[in-house]
């Protein structure tokens, strides 16, 4: 399933906020069409390590390599125009915009997006949003959102934001996608169809990189697991391994909280 | 029709004669006939029936012989917001006061001032000038410099007139005499005399300018500069002020380290004010004279800076009219105070304007182009208040208006040429020190 | 070009003081409240003139005029924010801005009808402002810098020493943090509104006994004051009123080297530098 | 009377007014940017035009050596595309601020531009202003047709209609594209349309590029039709004159933007007619003011979207807020 080289690889991330290290030489790869879970209690700074490897932050120190190039001079949207696409962990749909706006706003390479095709309304601007069309309700019938379409997103529950936004980086046709909490406040029937479509998908060959709360999903969803404490990377591996690992378990019930 | 009534607007009950503005109707025949047809669809005035009852079915605000609206759109906010309560009350005491326009009445009937606010801004100019020109004014005492360049278009456009009693600006000089008139002499005219008092009377060679940056007090300083180096003098610097700052000693000081003998400061009263205070702090006194602008030479600024701040400061202003003394007393009648900065001139440009009507024998626009010129230069009986002008022109006599503000005798171009005066700030109060003849000032 | 004139400095120092003290009463209520109070420079312009009505119309020494009219702002402050501000209060920094604007327009004007729309001059003698080491004076120059350094200073230790103002220091950092350390936020907001206000109507009054009043006297005073409150830091009282000092005499000395109608030019250039050169604008906020 | 010469300057002046509040609605009905500079692209536009157009001055006060004496087109043209470049200059320093900063930085940069624009009388004439502004097609008119005559201001105002409809059109047409739809994501939340790939700086300054060149248009057509232009025309007031427009008829929705210019034009224009002997009526213009203050909070409270805008919207936005 791997190939020789990974397609995503962090190389001693460090990041630090006025005196405090949130994120201390963080090493780690995810190999293509693989799906890599980051773990840990709260403040173990797998978010910063998120942020850092999307732009959103900059790195003090690090490099991000995606298909080998280093990227963290790159900002967050031309590492997504590489094919690298988040979502966040607090839901950020865009609340005033309707369901199938936020969708479309996936589209990638779009001539609508220019002004003066915007203008003229030209052709292959017409023609790329069908496509987009096309796309988005196919993606909204899987996450159930077709019906919602035209339903502004702030009217949309907790659940069916985190469904949105996840079909919403889908739109853009993902190299690795990665998900921040992406199954928090889903319904558990529909958390079951939303693992198997990760699954679904990864066998397709996309790649994914989650962050996510709940242990026991992580385990059963990934091909590989991260555990982190502490700004630092504790343990990583399959998830058989890392679920035995005393450090990380030492670090979840450890007493402090 | 809204409007300001006035306290001489009594209403003449049953024998209230009646007039029909036959363009009025025509005027509302579509918006096409209206804009910018010069002729003015509504100038002209027939006189109708004595029926008191009977309302026009011109749809215009002329239904009545009521009262004669006239405009003042002047400046009550903004920048100048000062001006234009001084000439509210100038107008106020030619309508209201013995002999005065309401008493004897303009063809028998009286005025009714519609007021508009210019806010100092020219696109709140023209509101007020189209919002005066839809209530059917027939003329307007006018705005200030700030403001007319915009509103020559317009007066020309609707042939409704202004006679402005407070522009000053030299970029007037040569525009008007038509619909576009003013009863205070151009900044022209006050900047020599204040160049030659500096350079003859005060016997300075090098002079420095500061004003108040915008249009009409940078216009009478550099007309200053202007004259003074034509007597041979010096400009050494020119110092804006910006109204907004808190301080000019900055500007002061510039000033000292100029080496000018005198400057020319021109500025309203807040700017004349902290600049003034500035200059005694610095002592500038010891460096170098002050002349100042028009705006400013009132008791009560001397009262408001102190009388000893104040003595010894010169400025200039029109040598005052021969009618000057009665209208300062009906001032004070009426309104309880001395007039205040162009009070004077606004009285001359309601006057003026009443006895146009009066002299063309109906209420037109067209009496402003066709009479005014006339009943300033005269030749004539000379008469300086409404009552005498109306008694004459009903016997027949040719008049000669000599104003409060100024004589008022105009050029060509519509702009008054009268003697100057400089005044000295004696004891609290401004001593007149030197009057330049209108000749003097003549280039 | 002349030297720089130790005339400018002292100019600079006065007008320093001027801003400073604006900007002190101004960054307390932003860093707890978190907007731009456009209507901060007519809290000012209140101030001066209420004290104004006392010395002039009523004809009390003016430092007793001055007393009122800087404590007065404090509770007027409070109360404009029970009748505007308060409902606002979740809604974003923007809305606020604009509230304010639409506040500061009805004060100003409120102002122009009670008072006039002309300037106004405390009942103080002009004079020639006597020299010492060559550079001018003025009693009342000195009155200022003196004043204001009191306030500076009572300041500062109201927000080391006293309970209230370590609270504020706390929320300032960080509201939601002080809000989970159990301190009542709205109680500090009235603090603030209180302590702000009566620095404004002082700022005020001072404003206008080095010029004159206006009732735009203190809009045309916010620009530099807001740069101070920006160069040194938003929230940091010590901060603006280094900056504060800094914009002034820069303002006053830059006469030298550039025209002086362009000298507002100085606060402008520093106000849009200030806020470029902080990365990621307001606190830094993306990478908090 | 003049009552149709009145309706059609008050026009004309709305429908010059409706260009600056469709290009502030591009800002921050479309895009959530604080633009406080709008009456400084107005003043470039303006000036501009106006410069291109006439002649630098004679005597005394003429301190300008400026003038091309193009056609007014050229003015037009020109008027908009610098105000478009000043918009984006001022963009590219800063729109990756914080709103309330932004604000600051453009209230600023429009101060700086007042400044230059009073000051610089080699170019601009200072505070003299600008007049002989010349009125495109002025000779044609009054022009008889049949037995109707239309005079020049009801043309002008035709052809400014004409340019009000267009832009409309043109801005209503980019808010509904995908160009408009990253421009609402921006609005929303930034972060997602960089997520997503998308340059939002770029967006951003196109967006500014375009509000402001629309500011400048309607600058130029106000140079052009008023015949003289100073500074004291471009204050910040102008600025504030717009931005109550925009929240008043709703941010978001270009009728409404229209809509609310139409609203604080005609209130300013109505009170015009209250009697002078009311009480208090020397005050009116501050009172008026008052108004315009109260009636901004009062919308902000009562009706945050507007009289058009889209409540719906809104609500959903605020529900994430909670």
């Amino acid at each position: 399933m791997t190939t020789s080289e990974p397609l995503l690889e962090a190389r001693d991330l460090r990041k630090t906020f006025g005196g405090l290290t949130a994120v201390d030489d963080v090493s780690f790869t995810v190999d293509r069409g693989t799906i890599v879970g980051l773990i840990g209690p709260n403040g173990a700074g797998k978010s910063t390590t998120f942020n850092l490897v999307t732009g959103f932050y900059d790195l003090d120190d690090g490099e991000v390599r995606l298909r080998g190039e280093n990227v963290a001079d790159l900002s967050p949207e031309e590492r997504s125009q590489k094919g690298m696409v988040r979502t966040f962990q607090i839901t950020r749909e865009l609340t005033g915009m309707k369901v199938r706006e936020n969708m479309h706003l996936g589209g990638q390479d779009h001539d609508g997006e220019k002004v003066l095709h915007a203008l003229t309304g030209a052709p292959s601007a017409r023609e790329r949003e069908k496509e987009l069309e096309a796309r988005a309700e196919d993606l909204l019938e899987t996450l159930g959102l077709w019906e919602l379409r035209d339903e502004y997103a702030g009217n949309l529950s907790g659940g069916q934001r985190k469904l949105l936004e996840l079909g919403r980086a889908l739109m853009t046709d993902p190299d690795v996608l990665m998900l921040d909490e992406p199954m928090a406040g889903v319904n558990p029937r529909l958390t079951e169809d939303l693992l198997s479509m990760i699954r679904d998908l990864r066998d397709d060959g996309m790649t994914f990189l989650i962050v996510e709360h709940d242990v026991e999903m992580i385990m059963s969803l990934c091909d590989k697991v991260i555990g982190m404490h502490n700004g630092e990377v504790l343990t990583a591996g399959p998830p058989e391994k890392v679920q035995d690992d005393d450090r990380l378990l030492e670090a979840y019930f450890g007493g402090e909280v | 029709m809204p409007a300001r009534k006035r306290d001489g607007d009594t209403g003449n009950g049953i024998n209230r004669r009646q007039y029909l503005y036959g363009a009025g109707a025509a005027a509302l025949t579509g918006l096409a006939g209206c804009s910018g047809d010069g002729s003015g669809g509504g100038s002209t005035a027939t006189e109708a029936s004595d029926d008191g009852g009977t309302a026009t079915d011109s749809g215009s605000n002329s239904e009545s012989g009521g009262p004669i609206p006239i405009g003042n759109l002047s400046p009550f906010s903004g920048g100048l917001g000062w001006i234009g309560p001084n000439s509210r009350r100038g107008v106020d005491t030619a309508l209201n006061a013995p002999e005065g326009v309401n008493q004897a009445k303009v063809l028998g009937r009286t005025v009714e001032i519609h007021e508009q606010d210019t806010e100092t801004k020219p696109q709140s100019a023209i509101s007020g000038f189209k919002t005066l020109d839809s209530q059917g004014v027939f003329s307007m005492v006018g705005p200030s410099s700030s403001v007319m360049p915009s509103l020559v278009g317009p007066a020309q456009d609707t042939g409704l007139a202004i006679v402005s009693p407070m522009t000053g600006t030299i970029q007037l000089d040569e525009v008007g005499g038509e619909y576009i008139w003013r009863t205070v002499p151009s900044d022209g005219v006050g900047a020599r005399a204040q160049a030659r008092y500096a350079y003859n009377e005060m016997g300075h060679r090098k002079m420095a300018l500061a004003f108040k940056n915008d249009k009409g007090s940078q216009s009478f300083s550099a007309a200053s500069g202007d004259y003074f180096k034509n007597l041979g003098g010096e400009v050494l610097t020119e110092v804006p002020l910006d109204p907004a700052a808190s301080s000019y000693r900055s500007e002061v000081k510039k000033l000292q380290d100029s080496g000018a003998e005198v400057v020319s400061m021109t500025a309203a009263t807040e700017v004349s004010g902290l600049f003034i205070k500035n200059y005694v702090e610095a002592g500038a006194e010891d460096d170098f004279d002050l002349l100042l602008g028009n705006d400013v030479l009132t008791e009560g600024f001397i009262e408001e800076m102190g009388a000893d701040v104040m003595e010894g400061m010169v400025g200039q202003a029109p040598a005052p009219g021969p009618a000057h003394d009665v209208f300062l007393e009906k001032h004070k009648e009426l309104h309880g105070k001395a007039p205040g900065a162009f009070a004077a001139s606004a009285y001359d440009s309601m006057v003026l304007q009443a006895l146009a009507y009066q002299k063309e024998g109906e209420v037109t626009r067209d009496a402003i182009p066709n009479h005014l010129y006339d009943l300033g230069n005269g030749p004539g009986k000379k008469v300086s208040t409404f009552a005498a002008g109306k008694k004459a022109i009903e016997n027949g006599e040719e008049i000669n208006y000599v104003g409060a503000g100024n004589p008022q005798n105009f050029d060509k171009t519509g702009d008054p040429l009268g003697p100057f005066a400089a005044l000295q700030a004696t004891d609290g109060k401004w001593k007149e020190v030197k009057v330049y003849s209108a000749e003097d000032l003549s280039k | 070009m002349a030297g720089l004139d130790p005339q400018f400095i002292w100019f600079g120092i006065v007008s320093g003081s001027l801003i400073a003290l604006g900007a002190l009463g101004l960054t307390l209520i932003f860093g707890i409240l978190d907007f731009i109070n456009i209507a901060y420079g007519e809290y000012m312009a209140l101030g001066a003139f209420v004290a104004f009505s006392l010395n002039v119309e009523f004809g009390l020494p003016l430092f007793v005029g001055a007393i009122v009219g800087a404590l007065v702002v404090g509770p007027v402050a409070i109360a404009l924010d029970k009748a505007v501000f308060q409902h606002f209060r979740n809604r974003s920094a923007i809305v606020l801005l604009v509230v304010s604007i639409g506040l500061s327009f009805v004060l100003r004007n409120v102002i122009r009808i009670v008072w006039g729309s002309g300037s106004k001059r405390f009942d103080v003698p002009i004079e020639e402002a006597p020299t010492y080491f060559g550079v001018r004076i003025l009693a009342d120059q000195v009155g200022i810098v003196v004043l204001s350094l009191c306030v500076l200073g009572g300041t500062y230790l109201l927000l080391r020493r006293t309970d209230v103002g370590i609270a504020m220091r706390a929320a300032s950092d960080d509201t939601d943090l002080a809000r989970l350390r159990g301190i009542d936020t709205e109680r500090l907001v009235l603090y603030v509104w209180l302590i702000g206000g009566v620095i404004a109507g002082t700022a005020g009054v001072m404003l206008g006994l080095d010029a004159q009043l206006r009732p735009t006297m203190g809009f045309t005073a916010l620009i530099p004051i807001f740069a101070a409150v920006i160069l040194g830091g938003i929230g940091d009282p010590v901060g603006a009123v280094v900056g504060g000092y800094a914009i002034g005499i820069l303002q006053e000395a830059s006469v030298v080297v550039i025209p002086s109608e362009y000298k507002p030019l100085i606060g402008l250039i520093l106000l849009v530098v200030g806020l470029l050169t902080r990365p990621d604008g307001l606190f830094g906020e993306a990478t908090r | 009377m003049g009552y149709a010469s009145l309706v059609v300057t008050v026009a004309i002046i709305a429908g010059i007014y409706s260009l600056l509040a469709i290009g502030m609605n591009m800002h921050w009905g479309d895009t959530g940017l604080l633009n406080f500079a709008h009456a400084a692209f107005f003043a470039i536009g303006a000036y501009t035009s106006a410069i291109l157009t006439t002649t630098g001055g004679e005597g005394l006060l003429a301190s300008r050596v400026v003038g091309f004496e193009f056609p007014v087109v050229v003015g037009l043209v020109g008027g908009s595309v610098l105000a478009a470049l000043a918009g984006v200059v001022i963009a590219v320093t800063s729109v990756r601020l914080e709103g309330d900063y932004l604000a600051m930085v453009t209230l600023s940069s429009a101060e700086m531009i007042r400044l230059g624009i009073k000051n610089e009388a080699w170019l601009t004439s200072g505070a003299q202003g600008i007049k002989n502004i010349p009125r495109p097609m002025a000779d044609a008119f009054p022009l008889q047709l049949g037995s109707v005559t239309v005079g020049y201001d009801l043309f002008y105002l035709g052809f400014l209609l004409v340019i009000v409809a267009a832009s409309y059109l043109a801005f209503t047409r980019l808010s509904e594209s995908p160009f408009g739809r990253v421009l609402h994501a921006i609005r929303e939340d930034e972060d997602v349309p960089r997520a997503l790939g998308k340059h939002t700086d770029v967006f951003k300054l196109k967006s500014f590029g375009l509000g402001a060149g629309v500011a400048g248009l309607a600058g130029a057509l106000w140079a052009h039709f008023f015949f003289a232009i100073n500074p004291s025309m471009f204050l910040p007031g102008l600025t504030f004159t717009i931005w109550a427009a925009v929240i008043i008829g709703g941010a978001g929705n270009y009728l409404g933007a229209i809509a609310g210019t139409l609203f604080v034009v005609l209130t300013r224009q109505v009170t015009r007619f209250i009697p002078g002997d009311i009480p208090m009526s020397s005050e009116l213009p501050f009172i008026r003011l008052i108004v315009i203050g109260i009636a901004l909070i009062a919308i902000l409270y009562y009706r945050p979207a507007g009289l058009l805008g889209d409540e719906e919207r809104l609500v959903a936005g605020q529900m994430e807020a909670e």
